[in-house]
């Protein structure tokens, strides 16, 4: 099994559910991310004092995949989340050795 | 005849014969006492809680609020008495310790005695307060309370008792309508002394400290706006043409204050903030205060546009020219507003000046000679604010020490002077 | 005699007889002024920006303020001159430029005229704040500025010199107490007008775009409940049983407004929803306000029922069927509401209803009769105001834009438009 | 000598004489309705919902909306007809059903007769709204509405008829101010039985549930504070010396009862909080109600003080003793600051106690014989409101049942009974 | 090593943390994320307007721990977080190749 | 290549950003968490009830790196982000089978 974590652009979240959905991927993990990057942050401003923020706002996706599938994932994630502007992000690809569901105690396969 | 003087009772406002209390004005002053404590609370607390970072919140929000409740209790025993019974030039006197012979049934003019005991303690409230912004996210709790106290009595009500009270700055004929003298340049100065001797916050300048709330700040500053019609508009402690004009300049100069500052920095920096806006508002409404019952409205914008203009430069040099880390910079904004608004009453109150007329300047003054006792006003609470102040603290210092650890204030003051955390969303 | 006379003379009302202030209905009026700001700032700021996303927030804010700064200085300098100066039957005139002549001493029935004029631009700031909930989240900060300013001249004032400045709406004799046509229907219309003009949030109306924030949404709600105490109260521009009865029936209204809101809610979808509640209550607020002068308390009663029921259907006709996004609802909660409270007035202001009824008709007016000239006040107001909105829209879309490009809009208008962030907790 | 009546009339203040209507009272009294709306919306609303769990903040804003909107209607069609229309001991009569014969003329002493009912309608509103604090986190939201309206009716009314309305404790010579048994005792006893009946939140005691939002419940503490001069200042019916003097000493309790909290909090635990002072504040104002219209300033002081030990130590016994999960401490606050305010008035209200002194008691009466007359009452209105209570709570239960599941109490109020998120930052 | 991933439900968090706690291992980091899956989100009301949320909020627990401990840590999770009901969330086990702790520079077993 | 996260205290976040920085780490992501370890938490006092917080703000940073750079990354790392005392925090390392831009579709070195 494969786990495959993606960093988007946060409103690009709904469009790549939604593509995993078609390839039948059940369920995602979605946390609250900063990132640094290319991409330039922008300004702040208060009372005259300029602040350059570097952190950008973005998504971290997870999910658990069945080796298989893998290619198939990393398509539907690159195809709807690019906009060809920097800072659309990465994919990062490890190996999962177990999973467990833990309403069943289902593992692996039967887990995802 | 007797019909004549009848018509004549009947026409005139009550308050030309009431030697009693009068309703009217009474109504207005309780509600104007309303709006002054709804200033500092939560009006101040919210605008300078919104601008510290997360991790102090709750130490910005808790010191206003124990300032409020010792400074009441200070000034039911000694405060009133010190500003406003019967003493000399400098100093009122004892003999309304604890507002002894103050009843329900004593006037002050024609308004309750009470009601101007309690107006006036709303006064007395919101100073100190103002003056937490300049050591704001690292000074010791206990040291604020202990500050607060002694600079309440010993710098706060003798000042006031000098422009208000009968005291030597009145007597010389200062024109201070709401506090431009007595509150903002004792609590602008007062916070420029204390964030020079408390010294600047781990990381200023270089690291940024952004505001972690600003819709907390706007809000706070809206209450502000509200309130000070309370502030000014009260302090002619009648419901009468002298009160309403009060108001309409104090807005006005709100209003020209925001504009200005906002219009500046869009210039200066290509984008208007809100921040800027609501501090132009503040700088607009301290600037005012002490002309407030003297100006006329198109004196009043002229008021709200230099401040605007003088106190956002006034932030510039403080803060990032000479790197004094009056956090919330009290200084800039209330104690320069104050001082040129102090001024700048003596020129407007003239009835010389066309459009730009006040409402004249009392009989055998001229503009020049007003600005005179404008700047000994300026200068005495200046001075005198800022040595007592420096004094009380070393003082503190020595008692309580003045400032947390170099880990607490990492930590942040809400965890570790009160155990509490501001969110938990 | 005379002793009768003095006796008479004393048990009247000071009012009567006072061609002078009245310091009564000055303390008031001084009062309500507070509470009518405070309806916006910080009120209608708060009610509306939580309403939007969080990146978003900061404009919100920031437009009902400078809308504020900017209104007020407008309003000195010519608005209140057009709207109240002697003129003609549609427009004032600029004698009162500046406020030249309303100084300290001048009247205006019996309250200083620096006060009515001032109680008054609390009005005109809250109608263009009224109406960004239209375009919120989309327009550029420069055309908001832009367009406030030429709508409170081109529509405001002039409207507002129609109904309560001795033009020719009340010359017919609308009935309009605190300004369902000039506040309401004018703020609803412009809105909807923008929102058409302007076109749709990104995303609308597919992507839902939920509240970020509900708990400043009811804040804000509350602080409107209390604010409009003033705003119908003191449109008796005294101190009396029709100020008073005005605010109940101005309770009542939103009270009834709300609950019939949140029960029709309960009953269509299965929950009753805060948001709901509190909509509903504007709604009652709102509609009420041209009628609250006028009517009874099971009047008032009547009016918020229908106001909750009526505005309900409005928002879901207007922004679910139609999909236009008026994105805050300004149209089908103000608009609506003004429209039907200025048509209901003249029902409820009958005093042929039994409980239901109100303080009467004016001399030789029926209820039908009343009603046609309701009708065409409501039809005065809501086609001039579109379409001089429209056109006000197409000059500033030429002068700054209107809107963001998409991009912007994405990143949010708080970092675009005005370098700062809301939160940073 | 007529001049000289003429003289003493023109000396008198005018309320003596008018049998109409008194401007300067109403318009005092048109204010003070607006603080007191202001204290529940959205004071105690924000009060209340910072103390909760996010996923329960806008059950407890909506509850205190929803409240506001039901009860001002059954206010108006037969609450305040059953407490102010003339009637027997116990209960008013119906004769006012729908504020019938209210018209813009009628007075209620020297003020309009609808904004007496309307100053009214604002305590009736608080009340109910007091109580949710017992409950908070797991009551359905359609027993939350049947409760308050039943209670309103059954419990809130007579007992207002007892105290204010010409019922038998107000015969019997009761001293009670602004509603220290009104309100605040049947406020605490009915969110103590409530609590009870309803039992404690799951989780409760050993899980720590700390308040969300610090900030949220600081800023309604200070609309407390603000309001509470319009609900205590408001009960003198009157812009004079006792309406003065009521909201001094409401303010010094308020002050006395935070530093007094905070101070026994610090040196108990070592910290002082901000949680800490606002409570103490909340129980000195709470104190004061009663005697507010009777005491001196130092009274006041001494009250405060009382009001922070007292409370403080029934906050813990209830909670951390009994284990009693009154969520939101509103007996140990409300109840018990009414119970010893109510008592303490009879004491401070006796002209003999130097400094100490108050207005003094009624003719005959000395502080022991006044002590019996509070002590009645304090346990009628206890026993009465708890039996009531309890009652109530069961019908309801078998109406609506009253709490949530196990499983939607674990989701939050917010999503189960209205389907919204407080927060999507 | 082993890189232990858990996907809980919030309130379960206090019990998991004790649980671990029983079976040795003494230190975890834990996130707020949103999650989608299995078990169906609610609804939201505005003004008419009703949105269905499908993401939940859960609790991510990543722990660290020498692959020896790794079933009982398994077990531990497992047996207090479920409650028989949709949406008990998973746990994901990967390989951990090298731990440091930062304040000793201890490497990892000694850094668990 | 590798996939290192550390778990550091808050402020010292913009340090460990420079040091990456200056070994040639272009890209992070970073998310605000909640640790419990050896390092005490605070104390809450709530109307005399006193609570025991046990969790402590943590930033996790993830980076993916080259495999070579590993070394050099955890030095940088450590070396800022070490103050000696307890709750300096961990670096975690584990292996990285493929990296995507989204942006370009580049993969692996590339794609860092
Ligand atoms: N080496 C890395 N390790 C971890 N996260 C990274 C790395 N490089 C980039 N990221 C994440 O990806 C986001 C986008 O990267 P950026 O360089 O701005 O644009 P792009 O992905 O288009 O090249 C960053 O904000 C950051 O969160
Ligand atoms: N394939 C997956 N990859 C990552 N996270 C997942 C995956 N499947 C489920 N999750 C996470 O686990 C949570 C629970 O999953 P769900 O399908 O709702 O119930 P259950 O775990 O009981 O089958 C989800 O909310 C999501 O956070
Ligand atoms: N085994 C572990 N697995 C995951 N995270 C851990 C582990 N041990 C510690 N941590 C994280 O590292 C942080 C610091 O650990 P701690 O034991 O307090 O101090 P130190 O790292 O100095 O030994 C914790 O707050 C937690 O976030």
């Amino acid at each position: 099994m494969k786990f495959v974590t993606a960093i988007l652009r946060p409103h690009k979240l709904d469009d790549v559910r939604e593509a995993l959905s078609e390839v039948g991927v059940s369920g995602i993990t979605v946390t609250e991310v900063k990132g640094f990057g290319r991409q330039k942050g922008h300004t702040e401003l208060y009372r005259g004092a300029e602040y350059q923020i570097d952190f950008l706002p973005k998504i971290k996706l997870e999910v658990a995949i069945t080796a298989s599938k893998l290619d198939e994932v990393i398509e539907a994630i690159s195809g709807v989340a690019s906009s060809g502007k920097v800072g659309d992000g990465k994919i990062f690809v490890s190996n999962l050795e177990k999973v467990i569901r833990i309403r069943t105690g289902e593992t692996d396969q039967d887990a995802l | 005849m007797k019909k004549l003087l009848l018509t004549l009772l009947a026409l005139m406002p009550m308050t030309v014969f009431a030697e009693g209390l009068d309703g009217a004005n009474t109504s207005w002053i309780l509600t104007s006492t309303a709006l002054v404590l709804f200033m500092t609370l939560p009006g101040l607390a919210l605008f300078y809680g919104g601008l510290v970072r997360t991790k102090n919140i709750l130490s910005v929000l808790m010191q206003c609020f124990a300032i409020a409740g010792l400074v009441s209790i200070l000034w039911l025993v000694a405060g009133y008495s010190i500003a406003f019974a019967d003493g000399n030039a400098y100093f009122g006197s004892l003999s309304k310790f604890m507002l002894i012979g103050v009843t329900e049934g004593s006037l002050s003019g024609d308004i309750p005695e009470s009601l101007f005991a309690l107006f006036q303690m709303t006064f007395a409230i919101i100073t100190p307060a103002l003056i937490i912004g300049g050591f704001a996210e690292r000074m010791k709790f206990s040291a604020v309370l202990l500050f607060s106290a002694i600079w309440l009595i010993v710098v706060y009500a003798p000042i006031t008792h000098w422009v208000w009270g009968g005291g030597w700055l009145q007597e010389m004929g200062l024109l201070d309508f709401a506090g431009g003298t007595v509150v903002h340049i004792t609590a602008g100065v007062a916070a420029l002394v204390a964030a020079i001797v408390i010294g600047p916050r781990a990381g200023f300048p270089n690291k940024p400290m952004p505001p972690h709330n600003m819709t907390m700040t706007i809000t706070g500053a809206a209450m502000l706006w509200v309130g000070w019609f309370g502030f000014n508009g009260g302090s002619a402690l009648a419901a009468n043409g002298d009160a309403a004009m009060a108001m309409l300049v104090t807005h006005i100069s709100a209003a020209a204050g925001a504009m200005t500052w906002m219009f500046y920095e869009w210039i200066k920096y290509g984008k208007p903030t809100a921040l800027g806006a609501v501090t132009g508002m503040v700088a607009g409404l301290g600037t005012i205060t002490p002309a407030s019952g003297f100006v006329g409205p198109a004196g009043g914008l002229v008021i709200g546009i230099v401040a605007g203009i003088v106190c956002f430069n006034a932030v510039i040099l403080i803060k990032q020219k000479w790197k004094i880390d009056d956090a919330l910079d009290v200084f800039p904004v209330h104690g320069v507003g104050g001082i040129i608004g102090t001024l700048m009453a003596a020129v407007f109150a003239s009835d010389q000046l066309g459009v730009f007329s006040g409402q004249g300047l009392a009989e055998g003054m001229t503009i020049m000679s007003q600005l005179q006792v404008q700047a000994i006003g300026v200068t005495a609470t200046f001075v005198y604010t800022a040595i007592a102040t420096y004094i009380i603290l070393k003082v503190v210092g020595m008692i309580t020490g003045l400032r947390v650890s170099a880990e607490e204030e990492q930590q942040g003051l809400d965890i570790v002077s009160h155990e509490e955390r501001g969110y938990d969303l």
